[in-house]
């Protein structure tokens, strides 16, 4: 697969990105006292984490626990209250055509799927490779239906959101994004309206993507599946990281008592 | 004088025969300058309408907000003023005035479609800007993710959606031009309207001469609405889809 | 405001009209009543002012209205010994009226036809008006004398008027443009040189010169000017079709009115605009 | 003859001074016709646009299907004239007509209310309707879900949701309402544009008498705006909540 | 808690229905010969199956294999295109009032949670206790907020709908259909936006309200959960009831191979 390089993306999206990444191989994206604030409720407080390339992050926690709102500000989809994002060591500049390349490196699969309504299965995929990344048209229906295909939505591609049922819009919404072929995924709870087999395979397409470095961060509920495929385990409560640790340590051991609480239907399960 | 007619039919029919050439003429001047200015109006109008959906935030940078800004402002009077004053001044202004201020001489039926396409846009840019806040965040939200930018955003998801909500709108819009553009004689457009004040006046028969007025209205708009409806069907596709066949799929 | 906010003004006209058995509109001072429908916007025939000044008179709608046509209106009143009541009403609504019976007649400087003859019963003239042109005062056509030296002229009219039916006369030289709806448009028009010049009736031609003093009157001498029959430029007052009794009427009344009377009359209208005094 | 304005402004004040009189009961009259044609039409036509977005189903049964079925009939008819026909005619056939016709004689103040209403009834159901479309489905299977029936639905659910989507259109219709109360001269009613016209036809000088009403007509519009963006702002609610304490909530 | 008795329903539904409780005790709800057509596309093929008083029924199934859609047909918001649903042995007649009727007593939570966009979360749970059944201001109040307080919304009364996390959204709609104290309830994937906690909470509140004898039906992809909490499981595979027993059985020992296949990674897991 010709995944892009970091270097040729620098290139693109800002130029003290591109001096970056020669003196410097650090995270990818680093998360540095992100605050966020609704009004008056405070929804993520004093988060900082980095990602390095290749990692896969589960964040698991409650619901409400503001995992959502954390990505939605890595994908500068919220504006944070404070605190920084950033991108191969340096911030963003707030112009909206480098976060919009930005945004076309760091994918996202919502929680809500937000598939484009007026369009079929397979032009949601094609948005985003054929429109927005501007390759080329034959290269795009090679590279959507070759995902397609692996979620099993290939015979679908005619069909319009409307018509799929829970589980394939979200399949569709995976593929949607892989096919941008990113640098660094976003997803927010990407199983949640699958059945097991579906997530098997979803599993296998995620754990190959993070072998050729694919960075992805994860939200998810499904304990095994986090202990499963990540790299490192996040426990959120109530808008703090409670813990962040590999995912045999997290499980198996957990610091904190809040962990410990959290975990223990699981275990027991 | 011995052929008077003496019922409301008899008269209707007398008119039309006394006038028919008239009306003829008449309705191809509405229909022209009224279809012309709904359709480039509804353009205009959704460029407008973007224009204004745009937010500009607190956090932009200076050139951004300005850039931004100074269409925002420009598109704020434009609407505020067609859409405040009465088209008849509306066409003194760019009729008459031109003409006095700048030297331009300006065609009436060149004249009357502007005047229609400028009141049309700031109309359908209130439209257009309703439809676009009402569609699902989800949608914009899901561009974005891709690093989509406003333009093909625009275009690919947003429009095509807030189309079918405002279609019933763009009926409307346009049935009110072809009647709006009775106040187009004040700059010698002699249109339907026009054509029926004064088969009117001739012979006093006011009902009579705006019944068949507002017949030819009533079709105009029928099949307007008809059309439309083709259209709103065309855009919503198939209700039924194909599943290909796995293998064949690819 | 309706009819009735009239009876407070006390005007002659002001009092409530009511339908007696008879099928005949009184008041209470027992008179009948004569409902006049007239557009107010066609000085010098008819115009609206703030008050009851130059003898202007309260309309149902409570607005005070003057010029030729109400002092035509006020005099048959009179000779009639009836209380006048004047309806404002737009151009299209005035034969409306008629036919249906909300007034009486109209006093609009409605011209005669035979076309209109079919529709209503018009009384005989009750002015005459010879046809103008109206130019720019310093135009090039500021100092024409005969019609044809229009040459290379553009002159409009409104439609559907004699006035623009007389311009089929000089198409051989000069340009017949497309028809306008108002004089007001008219002078507009000149005033941004979008016409030179454009035909109408010798009153409106003054009442025009009053508010707009750039403007010149081309007034034809005999012979100079477009020839048309005296039918053609005479102006009438429309009743319901069928209602000889109240034409008859009005006939009698204007058959004491001699054409001295009528223009120092139009004289004393076009005297009486606001802006002139 | 000494008076004669001579500039543009001068003309203004001149008119002004001559009508204002004229021009405040003009005002006056143009908005009670056009604010209550608006309210009472908007209400009209919510309840028109809400017959018409009933779909009869083929496997409803005979009965429902007449008793939806007449109304939805009757709603179409009445649309389809209102909308495609010139709003003079209506005045016409409604004001002269019922008395000619059936010996009711209509005030003309009250005529014009009526005509206003049903105009603005037509064409807002249009609106309603195609705003009542654009609902996500997903909100009417939730209340059906819960056994609600279609009105309880249509008030608690579909119209909120409906009114903020199409508020920019009620604001279009009022201003629009605003400037159609002059086919209403017709009627013997003395609106704004009437008195406009009379100043013009008396002094001839259309540009000022047409910039005056173009003033008041632009106040109005704005002021109107203003209003409805309040209630927009009211309607949407405060952007923040509250988050009780687990204890004290009951 | 005064939970309605079916013969006082039956009396405001159908007066067929009210006759048949007397002398039938048979199943609340009975599907027959079920069939639904989208176009050419044939999603259900064939369905029956019964539901007694206190059963819970726990479907199964790979994505787009028709879950959603049967549940829908049994509330009425889809047509089937042939077959039958007998409420109490009796098809319902198609008036309006009955459906409504119908549809007050057979609740459901949606995949999508469907909660009212324009109301508060407390103003969504009093909709259909106070607007629709008419109970009380005070009584309905109550309830909800029990209801919510169960599910842990009570504190977000006052939020709306889009200031939620999703799975806040999902616990305002499980309380918005318990709120209406319904003889039946459908469930579609009514965990999947939840922590282990939150399901845990879920959970005990189903297991309670199912001895107190509410019949419930629910669409999972959680098969700890199907095997928990189920008197009996149907798996559902492309538009066919393939298997339909008890969890024990289903689960430990599933008669044929498609269920088999479907369950592998489950059971490895
Ligand atoms: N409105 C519709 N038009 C056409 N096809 C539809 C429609 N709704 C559903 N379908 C099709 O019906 C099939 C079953 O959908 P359904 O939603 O019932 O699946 P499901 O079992 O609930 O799946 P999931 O577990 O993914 O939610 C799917 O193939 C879907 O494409
Ligand atoms: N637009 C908003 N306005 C106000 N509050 C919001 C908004 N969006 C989210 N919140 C609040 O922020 C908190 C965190 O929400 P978030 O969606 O990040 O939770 P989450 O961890 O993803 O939960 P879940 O697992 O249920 O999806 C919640 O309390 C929610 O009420
Ligand atoms: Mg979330
Ligand atoms: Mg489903």
């Amino acid at each position: 697969m010709a995944r892009q390089s970091i270097f040729k993306f620098n290139e693109r999206v800002t130029t003290e990105a591109k001096d970056a990444t020669y003196e410097f191989r650090g995270p990818v994206i680093s998360v540095r006292n992100l605050e966020k604030k609704f009004g008056e409720h405070e929804v993520l407080k004093d988060i900082s984490f980095d990602l390095f390339e290749g990692d896969v992050v589960c964040i698991i926690g409650s619901s409400g626990s503001g995992k959502s709102t954390l990505l939605r500000c890595i994908n500068h989809l919220e504006t944070p209250t404070s605190g920084q994002i950033l991108y191969h060591g340096y911030p963003l500049t707030k112009d909206a055509q480098t976060i919009n390349r930005f945004r076309s490196q760091v994918g996202m699969v919502f929680q809500q799927f937000n598939l484009f309504n007026n369009m079929t299965v397979f032009d949601n995929c094609m948005a985003g490779v054929h429109k927005v990344k501007k390759r080329s048209k034959e290269y795009s229906t090679e590279i959507c239906m070759k995902y397609l295909e692996k979620v099993g939505m290939a015979p679908y591609v005619k069909a319009k959101p409307h018509q799929l049922s829970g589980g394939m819009k979200q399949r569709v919404a995976i593929a949607r994004a892989l096919a941008m072929e990113p640098e660094v995924l976003l997803f927010d709870e990407p199983t949640s309206a699958l059945d097991p087999e579906m997530v098997g395979e979803v599993l296998s397409v995620m754990k190959q993507l993070a072998n050729e470095g694919l960075t992805m961060v994860i939200v998810t509920h499904e304990m095994a599946f986090a202990r499963d495929v990540s790299t490192r385990t996040i426990f959120m409560d109530k808008g703090y990281i409670v813990e962040d640790a590999p995912p045999q340590e997290l499980f198996n051991n957990p610091k904190e008592a809040r962990t410990r609480e959290f975990l223990s239907r699981f275990m027991q399960g | 004088m011995t052929n008077t007619p003496t019922t409301f039919f008899g008269w209707i029919i007398f008119l039309i025969q006394q006038y028919h050439g008239y009306y003829l003429q008449g309705l191809l001047t509405t229909l022209e300058t009224s279809l012309a200015g709904t359709i480039c109006g509804c353009f205009l109008g959704f460029l407008v309408g973007i224009i204004q959906a745009t937010d500009i935030r607190a956090q932009d940078n200076m050139i951004k907000k300005i850039l931004l800004g100074i269409p925002w402002v420009i598109a704020k009077i434009y609407v505020t003023i067609f859409r405040g004053t009465p088209m008849i001044v509306q066409a003194m202004v760019i009729y008459y005035g031109s003409s006095t201020v700048f030297g331009i001489d300006l065609k009436p039926f060149n004249a009357a479609i502007f005047i229609i396409l400028l009141n049309t846009g700031a109309y359908m840019s209130e439209t257009v800007r309703g439809g676009i806040n009402s569609i699902d965040v989800g949608q914009i939200e899901g561009a974005k993710a891709l690093g989509m930018g406003y333009v093909p955003m625009m275009i690919y998801i947003i429009l095509p959606q807030t189309f079918k909500i405002i279609a019933p709108q763009i009926g409307n819009t346009f049935v009110a031009n072809i009647k709006d553009t009775s106040v187009l004689n004040v700059i010698a457009v002699t249109e339907l309207f026009y054509i029926t004040k004064v088969a009117a006046g001739t012979y006093f028969r006011m009902f009579e001469a705006y019944t068949i007025t507002a017949l030819i209205y009533l079709t105009l708009t029928l099949l307007f609405n008809g059309l439309l409806k083709l259209i709103e069907k065309y855009m919503a596709g198939k209700e039924s889809y194909e599943v290909l066949n796995p293998a064949a799929a690819k | 405001g309706g009819s009735g906010d009239t009876a407070s003004a006390g005007a002659s006209t002001g009092e409530t009209a009511s339908v007696t058995e008879a099928g005949a509109t009184t008041t209470a001072s027992g008179k009948e009543v004569l409902r006049v429908a007239m557009s107010a916007d066609y000085a010098p025939f008819d115009w609206l002012q703030e008050d009851d000044s130059n003898g202007a008179v309260m309309t149902s709608n409570g607005s005070y209205m003057n010029g030729y046509d109400v002092l035509v209106a006020k005099y048959i009143a009179e000779k009639l010994d009836m209380d006048l009541e004047i309806t404002q009403i737009d151009w299209d609504g005035l034969i409306l009226s008629i036919q249906s019976g909300k007034v009486d007649c109209a006093i609009a400087g409605m011209s005669i036809t035979s076309e209109r003859s079919q529709s209503v019963d018009f009384s005989d003239p009750y002015y005459n008006a010879n046809i103008v042109a109206v130019v720019a005062a310093d135009g090039p056509y500021a100092d024409v004398v005969n019609v044809t030296d229009f040459e290379g002229a553009t002159l409009t009219s409104i439609l559907n008027t004699v006035w623009y039916d007389v311009l089929d006369k000089i198409t051989d030289y000069a340009t017949k443009d497309a028809a306008l709806d108002t004089f007001a448009s008219m002078v507009a028009a000149v005033h941004a040189g979008k016409i030179d010049g454009f035909t109408c009736d010798m009153p409106s031609a003054k009442s025009i010169l009053v508010s707009n003093p750039d403007l010149k009157i081309i007034d034809f001498e005999g012979g100079t000017g477009f020839e048309v029959s005296n039918e053609e430029t005479d102006l009438g007052i429309p009743c319901q079709k069928g209602n000889t009794e109240l034409v008859d009427k009005i006939n009698e009344v204007l058959a004491g009115l001699s054409k001295e009377d009528r223009d120092a009359m139009m004289d004393q209208a076009v005297a009486s605009q606001p802006v002139s005094n």
